[in-house]
């Protein structure tokens, strides 16, 4: 345990040494690592693979991981193509054949090279010819279906100004609550951080009814502004804040900095890792918002992605097929902006360029 | 991009000086406070106010002037009970069942949430091949819908899903794992943790960066073991993270909903019931909508979460101290 | 350019005092240097003055304005941190040009004067590194640029060449002083470098437990300290202090500890006979003597051999310690037992209670 | 003039009303109605709050039918009430107010009609007879058993968990929901006659545990993906998974509807659906009102009800019949199949279906239920639950 | 108590060559510093040696086994770090005794060690602070007392002394020598002061950009330096250089670049006639002399009066700089024409192109 956490905790400067032999505890953080693909990635990418299948395909027993099809041939003498089956018993074992029609327990298949030739085989003694089949319909569909430029823009402009403006108001805050001390800082903190205990659930309607005063519904303005006002970003930002020394902000007021400047030149910099948090966060929360835009956005022309994809769920059925072609690519887009972002978490600093 | 923000820092400077020099420091606190406490104040903070008002209000309205005021008459349909350890015997059982699901579900979710993601935080954070793809190895699950997450899982965990074919490949009897409600209970656990973890993990990785490395280095000059440096190293200097970790964990763990509710429903029977469940259907789904009641819920459930954030708080400055 | 005032400066930190009444003056122009044992509270003293700490009682003034409540930034000063606090995110250029950023300073002026700065400093080779990629004394080079860069009305140095090497440390004894002659504005500086504070100071300041012992021209505290305190303070190698008794106050004889008895050629000292007192004589005005002419002998416990001179480390019969400094080199060993002359007219002497120098 | 329109979809419904608005829009110039396509969520939830809060649409296709009845445009005025009357009849109830209210308000674009479905190739392969009409829930049960022990089928039966589905097995086996003077009751013997044997079956391995076991709370789960993939042999559904079988299990198998078996003292299945309302917070009533009125139309109702592949609720247009043009062979016959049904319906499930309150009654009855299945609560006790739950309901929605 | 052996040590950041080839055997219990200027890659190599940096190229033992893939941890080195790195959380008591708790020192040992330590380092009252409230010398001392705690094989220490006032400076010198006696371990010390390089070192290691020019006793340094290098950076005030020319090689005699002609002493230099050399003449190898009797005259551009000494910087004809350093005070001035006369015996002579010594 200990030479894991050994593993673990040390840092890349003390990595440093390490000859290229793989210790133990190599093993276990790559085993770790490959659990985590397998735990937390398989389904994500079983999830991809599932977009491209159809909705019969969805609801099939045992589920498979690849998207099948059956395999269709045209014939001569047939109008429409026809379903490829192998026959498991009888005299034609093992034989492909391609089936007319089906009445009841009894398939009329037809032999390749015979197409004329109804023979009749019960139903149990056939399978399927499948071959691998990506349902590109799930997603063609859904261009044709709905506007998603349209809903592509407002996901995009919410999650953007929304984002922009919480985080420039939240690390406002931030600073002000970790680097001043005034009278009221402990009251504005415990407000902040008590309005995150009631659950976003019950709020909905009283912070409709404020919307609704405001004149924001059905205006993308009333998922942006309300969304940039969660407490969450605060009190991340806050307690980061914390770590950095005061000593360099006293140097920047030394340099004639205005704290407006520190705030911006110095502050917000030395926070980038908490900012690219909250950043990612931020996007995603507004990118896939979900339950607030359904309440302010009812028309279709303010409709976001996540509104659009939800409107595949209906009272009785879901039709998981295009629902799921739909998140894939809603997903595209913040998986972009977490491969980019996630670079600045990295960029702590390692040392405080002082004493 | 760069430049222009730039320019409208410089710009926003101006007044920003002015007010500097006008007002002082320490009231130009509130200056940078104010954006924020406008839009919170209006968006967040006046809502939750609303809802303590709503939480005093009867009927199935939904305007708060068309209800009718009943004090504290929903807190006692909630709170009354013969005794609360027996939601049979509470006149609303299906809350007390919710909340006991809640309490153990906070107590195992929050451990095993914030152990992993500490666990993969130090482990991304430790000199890794591709980094940044194991970060975002992590963090994925973060970004799907509670929708597609319990569709996920109940595809794996169906009666012919991937589990079961696992437990039969190696020759274990096959379970229905959400028919049994020890087993849902384990496995709404399991997928909220798995829902979750990596955005811990991503706010535990920021936290890691900003120790120092050079704490490091003299630690391993003292020749500190591994393990001790991380509990006397590591962890202190995490905590200020630590604390976001925890208490937002907590918090969203008692508000656990979405995703627990797509998957299991709350079943089977109410075994996974959770608290903003009972809530939700009490206010918005189910038919009438008893608003105030659930406001009145939502509001013992805050009450609930202070204590528990403060005691929380308390306990790591004692630790940070001790 | 700037005259700068302190008066009965306080400061505590909880319940702890650290600087207690402080009272100086420092005149436009001057260079003031702040020296005192570690702890002291110089650098508190340096970080009220800059207006980052505030004061817990007393008033300072800067040109005759109270800046009490006057925010760091606009005191027009600037400050070498003892820390360096450099800022880790910015380049060793950006850290340069930040100030000047914020007053607004054309770009290719700016460019100039940093250009200016590290050929000063031999930094021309770092200005884009991030000071994570610098050494020790490469950074507090930085830590220098950046507040040489602006010039203010009152420079404030913590100790700011603690970290490099003998010659650079002289180049930038000289240039730091070229530079306050060019500007002529006022400078408090801290060091813990005794030839960097006789050289540089116009006048020292010696700081003891938050209290100034003696404010004067650097001579003036070598020569004539006011106290054991300050006598031992400054010179190097310390002054040494012997036990001595006063054996006729109108010859002004005195005996010291463990020896024969010397007279100091002045003999206005306001002492009884047979008092009590400690007599200080630095270690370049003993020499080594034969013991026929020696006022007394001390046996040799150690010895430094720095070259261009040695220093001899002797204990009295009495056990106290005498340090001898003796140019070029020596061969005599630890073990050995030597006769010291003292060069009378360069002995001071302190109560043995209150450690107040006695006047002659 | 712009009108808005929200519908939320389980089909093709609001493909189809969006197409035909668009010849409304031809017949009326200058108007333009916008159908807002949602998620289904959004008319449960978010509609009534828009309604009472003044920020709803014009006009938008709802389920709730008598709950959100306060909030109805009154179209009377604007059309021909006696084409509405003769045409729509008793279902003009389901919208109103209560027995003195005589408005028009919406017009009911989707009947839908609850009942059984059969996988009728493992009846064949097992070559079990399928039970007739009059069949009781014990026979079908026993012929599923028989199909699916010679097919090796997993699963014998299932019913979709919602209050709605079991409502009418449970008015069969003689739940009267209402007392003499009409209001609710909800549990009386015939409904916990029921109930007991549904929690029998579901634990008996009869019905398939899952669905009702599976889930919590007011959650609606059915049983169509064991039913396509063929391991179910009796399914208790609605007449509005005709569409999805007919995509979904295409060749695969022959599947048959069979309508509601029957209970001691009925064999009803509940009838249900949506339709299209208007809202009184319109600026245009009167374009609201022409609007409902020329979707009532005959030709025009016929091919929406033909087009969206569902049960007609008006009178004429379901006596001519409709012309499944699009559909294949098996659902053309199960929609026939289904508005056979509708005849069979007991007015008290007509009641049930019309009482405005009932969504809290099917929501009850889901809760309670599945906790006596999973043993959390004996069936006395639920039952006991059920009616103090109902109580404190109604006082809710009378406190005004 | 072990040998440490550099071979071929180099070390790169990115593209930048820091330390180019160090080879270097330090004996057990010997006392090595190591000097050099400011950015040389004296805290690199200290790192290296510590096992902190991997080392780009070459081998590191101690005691004959290669460590070059030992942790840090496993080392048994204990180090001061030139920034301190003390553990901002814990006490100045938790910052002593977390290394003596890791090595699983019983309670009372450790309660007995910091109270040792503490006494040594004069921080008795400071012991239940954190670090950001100490002084920057208070925190320098704690950092050395986390050293010292424990008794390794090997100390490092990086300019442990920089923020320390003199008096503490001398007590903490001793303190560390005394240390070094006791335990008789091997300490490796890197430091800009004079003084402590020549009195502490058994050996002293003079660093320039990555490489050691020379590494030998203090006194060799000081009298025979390989090259031009080492002599000026060894010795304060720094040795003068002026450029010569060899009028008679076979005489040993030399003259100096503005003045007359000296007579060498020894007279085997390997020189022809008319070469161009470099004199090297320490500040206290010239004396202030008649201009009768002077080698040469000297313009006098500044005075440093240091009290018991005083620093003559001077201009040559050719405008050298000749650094003159005087015992006691002086009463020349800034202006005045003085002549110079130098000690024959103590000038060295470098080659002008390579800097090296140019041998007797
Ligand atoms: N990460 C880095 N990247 C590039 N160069 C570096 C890095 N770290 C140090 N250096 C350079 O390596 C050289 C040696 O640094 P080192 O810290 O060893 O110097 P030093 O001899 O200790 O100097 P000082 O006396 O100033 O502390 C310096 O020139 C420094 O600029
Ligand atoms: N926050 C604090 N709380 C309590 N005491 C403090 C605090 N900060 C500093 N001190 C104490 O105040 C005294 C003065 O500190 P200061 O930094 O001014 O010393 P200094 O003279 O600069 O010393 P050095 O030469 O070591 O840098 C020290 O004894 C220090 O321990
Ligand atoms: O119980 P539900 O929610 O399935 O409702 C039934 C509908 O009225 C059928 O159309
Ligand atoms: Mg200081
Ligand atoms: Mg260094």
């Amino acid at each position: 345990m200990g030479k894991a956490i050994a593993f673990l905790t040390r840092t890349r400067g003390s990595r440093d040494h390490a000859g290229s032999r793989l210790h133990w505890t190599d093993w276990f953080t790559y085993g770790y690592l490959l659990l985590g693909i397998v735990l937390m990635f398989g389904p994500v990418i079983w999830l991809l693979m599932s977009s491209f299948k159809t909705d019969a395909e969805l609801n099939t027993f045992p589920p498979r991981f690849l998207p099948y099809a059956q395999e269709m041939i045209t014939l001569d003498g047939h109008t429409k193509p026809l379903p490829i089956f192998t026959v498991t018993e009888g005299e034609l074992e093992g034989v492909q054949v391609a089936q007319v029609r089906r009445v009841g327990i009894v398939s009329q298949v037809v032999k390749m090279d015979a197409p004329d030739e109804i023979i009749k085989i019960k139903v149990k003694e056939r399978e399927p010819v499948e071959k691998l089949a990506l349902a590109w319909e799930n997603y063609s569909d859904l261009f044709k279906r709905f506007n998603f430029m349209q809903f592509l823009w407002n996901s995009t402009f919410i999650t953007v100004i929304s984002t922009l403006i919480m985080l420039l108001v939240n690390s406002m805050a931030a600073f002000a609550l970790s680097k001043y001390e005034f009278r009221g800082r402990t009251v504005v903190l415990a407000m902040i951080i008590g309005t995150l205990m009631i659950p976003q659930t019950v709020v909905l309607v009283p912070l409709f009814l404020v919307v609704r005063e405001m004149g924001m519904i059905n205006s993308l303005w009333g998922v942006i502004i309300p969304g940039a006002a969660t407490p969450t970003g605060v009190f991340l930002l806050r307690q980061y804040m914390l770590t950095i020394p005061d000593e360099i902000l006293d140097a920047a007021r030394m340099d004639k900095a205005s704290e407006w400047k520190i705030y911006w030149r110095i502050i917000l910099p030395l926070s980038a890792p908490a900012i690219a948090v909250l950043a990612i966060l931020a996007i995603m929360w507004r990118w896939n918002d979900f339950l607030w835009p359904l309440i302010v956005l009812s028309r279709t022309e303010n409709f976001t992605l996540q509104l659009a994809l939800n409107s595949f769920q209906g009272e009785m059925a879901t039709q998981w097929s295009s629902l799921l072609a739909m998140t894939v690519l809603t997903l595209l887009p913040i998986a972009v902006v977490f491969a980019f972002l996630q670079k600045y978490i990295a960029t702590g600093i390692a040392s405080t360029g002082g004493k | 991009m760069a430049v222009f923000l730039n320019s409208c820092m410089r710009i926003i400077e101006i007044p920003m000086l002015y007010l500097q020099q006008k007002l002082g420091i320490s009231k130009l606190a509130w200056v940078f406070l104010l954006p924020n406490l406008l839009l919170f104040g209006l968006f967040a903070f006046l809502p939750v106010v609303l809802n303590l008002v709503y939480a005093m209000t009867g009927s199935d309205q939904i305007l708060l002037e068309d209800r009718t005021w009943v004090g504290m008459g929903n807190y006692n349909t909630l709170l009354s009970c013969k005794d609360f350890l027996d939601p049979n015997s509470c006149t609303d059982d299906l809350f007390w069942r919710a909340v006991y699901n809640t309490l153990s579900f906070v107590l195992l979710q929050v451990g095993f949430m914030v152990g992993f993601a500490l666990l993969t935080a130090l482990i991304l954070n430790s000199k890794i091949r591709a980094r940044g793809f194991f970060r975002s190895v992590f963090f994925f699950p973060v970004l799907l819908s509670p929708v597609v997450v319990a569709l996920i899982w109940k595809w794996i965990l169906q009666r012919e899903g991937l589990a079961n074919a696992a437990l039969e490949g190696a020759g274990f009897d096959t379970i229905n794992w959400l028919l049994d409600r020890h087993w849902a209970f384990f496995w709404s656990v399991f997928v909220s943790v798995w829902a979750h973890m990596g955005f811990y993990t991503l706010i535990l990785l920021a936290g890691l960066q900003a120790i120092p490395r050079d704490v490091y280095e003299a630690a391993s000059m003292d020749a500190a073991t591994p393990l001790r440096t991380f509990r006397r190293i590591t962890l202190p200097l995490l905590m200020p993270t630590m604390i976001v970790v925890l208490v937002l964990s907590l918090i969203k763990s008692v508000q656990t909903f979405d995703e627990v509710y797509a998957f299991t429903g709350g079943g089977p029977g109410s075994a996974t019931t959770f608290l903003i469940q009972y809530v939700y259907e009490t206010g918005f789904a189910g038919m009438p909508r008893l608003f105030g009641l659930a406001s009145a819920a939502s509001i013992l459930l805050a009450l609930v979460l202070v204590v528990l954030t403060f005691l929380q708080l308390w306990a790591s400055r004692r630790n940070a101290n001790g | 350019m700037a005259n700068l005032q302190l008066q009965d400066i306080e400061k505590a930190f909880g319940s702890v005092k650290v600087i207690k009444g402080v009272n100086l003056t420092v005149n436009h122009g001057e260079f003031c240097v702040f020296v005192g044992p570690s702890g002291c509270g110089k650098s508190t003293l340096l970080r009220m003055i800059s207006g980052l700490d505030s004061v817990s009682g007393g008033r300072i003034t800067i040109d005759g304005d109270l800046v009490n409540d006057v925010a760091a930034a606009d005191r027009g000063l600037s400050m070498v941190f003892q820390s360096y606090a450099l800022y880790p995110h910015m380049s060793v250029r950006q850290n340069l040009s930040f100030g000047l950023e914020n007053l607004n300073t054309p770009r290719d002026v700016i460019k100039k004067k940093i250009d200016e700065v590290a050929t000063m400093l031999q930094i021309h080779e770092l200005l884009d590194r991030k000071p994570k990629d610098l050494s020790g004394g490469q950074r507090q080079r930085v830590a220098i640029g950046r507040a040489v860069v602006r010039e203010p009305r009152i420079f404030l140095f913590d100790e700011p060449l603690s970290n490099l090497d003998a010659e650079l440390r002289v180049d930038m004894r000289g240039e730091i002083a070229q530079l306050h002659k060019r500007l002529g504005n006022t400078m408090i500086y801290v060091t813990h470098d005794q030839v960097e504070a006789m050289t540089m100071a116009d006048k020292i300041a010696v700081l003891r437990a938050g209290v100034v012992e003696q404010f004067g021209a650097p001579l003036e505290l070598y020569h004539s300290p006011v106290n054991q305190f300050v006598a031992g303070f400054i010179g190097s190698p310390k002054m040494n202090f012997l036990n001595a008794q006063v054996v006729s106050a109108a010859n002004g004889k005195v005996s010291l500890g463990a020896g024969r008895s010397i007279i100091l050629r002045s003999d206005d000292f306001m002492l009884s006979d047979d008092a009590v007192v400690v007599a200080g004589i630095r270690p370049n005005a003993v020499r080594v003597a034969e013991s026929a002419v020696a006022d007394f002998t001390v046996e040799i416990s150690g010895v430094e051999r720095l070259g261009g001179e040695s220093y001899l480390y002797t204990k009295t019969r009495d056990g106290s310690p005498v340090t001898v400094n003796i140019q070029g080199e020596t061969s005599l060993e630890p073990g050995q037992e030597i006769g010291l002359s003292v060069d009378v007219e360069k002995v001071h002497l302190f109560d043995s209670d209150t450690g107040a120098t006695l006047h002659r | 003039q712009e009108l808005r329109f929200m519908c939320s979809t389980d089909g093709n419904e609001c493909e189809v009303i969006e197409d035909l608005v668009t010849r409304f829009e031809a017949e009326n110039a200058g108007v333009d109605v916008i159908v807002d396509i949602v998620p289904y969520k959004s008319i449960q939830e978010n509609l009534p709050v828009q309604l009472a809060a003044g920020t709803g649409p014009d006009l938008a296709k709802v389920t709730d039918l008598g709950g959100l009845s306060p909030y109805y445009l009154d179209i009377k005025p604007f059309v021909d009430a006696d084409y509405w009357e003769k045409s729509f009849g008793d279902i003009l109830n389901w919208y109103r107010k209560g027995p003195d209210d005589e408005g028009l308000y919406g017009l009911h674009s989707q009947l839908t009609i609850t009942g059984g479905y059969i996988n009728r190739t493992l009846f064949d392969q097992a070559e079990v007879e399928p039970p007739a009409a009059d069949a009781t829930w014990e026979q079908w049960a026993e012929a599923a058993a028989e199909v699916a022990e010679a097919t090796e089928t997993p699963h014998l039966m299932a019913m979709d968990r919602s209050g709605h589905r079991i409502a009418g097995p449970a008015i069969s086996e003689g739940a009267k929901l209402f007392a003499e003077d009409g209001s609710p009751i909800l549990v009386d013997e015939g409904f916990t006659n029921f109930v007991t044997k549904f929690v029998e079956w579901n634990n008996d391995g009869t019905m398939l545990r899952d669905v009702w076991a599976g889930t919590g709370g007011d959650t609606y789960q059915d049983a169509s993906q064991e039913f396509i993939n063929g391991s179910l042999v009796y399914y208790y559904s609605g007449s509005w998974q005709v569409g999805k079988f007919d995509s979904e299990i295409g060749d695969a198998f022959d599947w048959q509807v069979v309508g509601t078996p029957c209970g001691a003292v009925a064999c009803t299945g509940m009838p249900g659906g949506a339709g299209i309302v208007g809202f009184k917070s319109t600026k245009q009533p009167e374009m609201v009102a022409k609007l409902l009125d020329f979707l009532a139309r005959e030709d025009i109702y016929a091919e929406l009800t033909a087009r969206t592949l569902n049960i007609p609720a008006h009178a004429a247009v379901a006596a001519k019949g409709v012309d499944y043009e699009g559909a294949s062979a098996p659902a053309a016959a199960a929609l026939n199949a289904w508005g056979k049904q509708v005849s069979t319906v007991s007015p008290v499930a007509y009641a049930y279906q019309g009482y405005k309150n009932n969504r809290a009654m099917f929501g009850i009855t889901m809760t309670r239920v599945s906790q006596a299945i999973v043993g959390e609560l004996t069936i006395e006790e639920a039952m006991e639950r059920a009616k103090v739950d109902l109580e404190q309901a109604l006082t809710e929605v009378d406190a005004k």
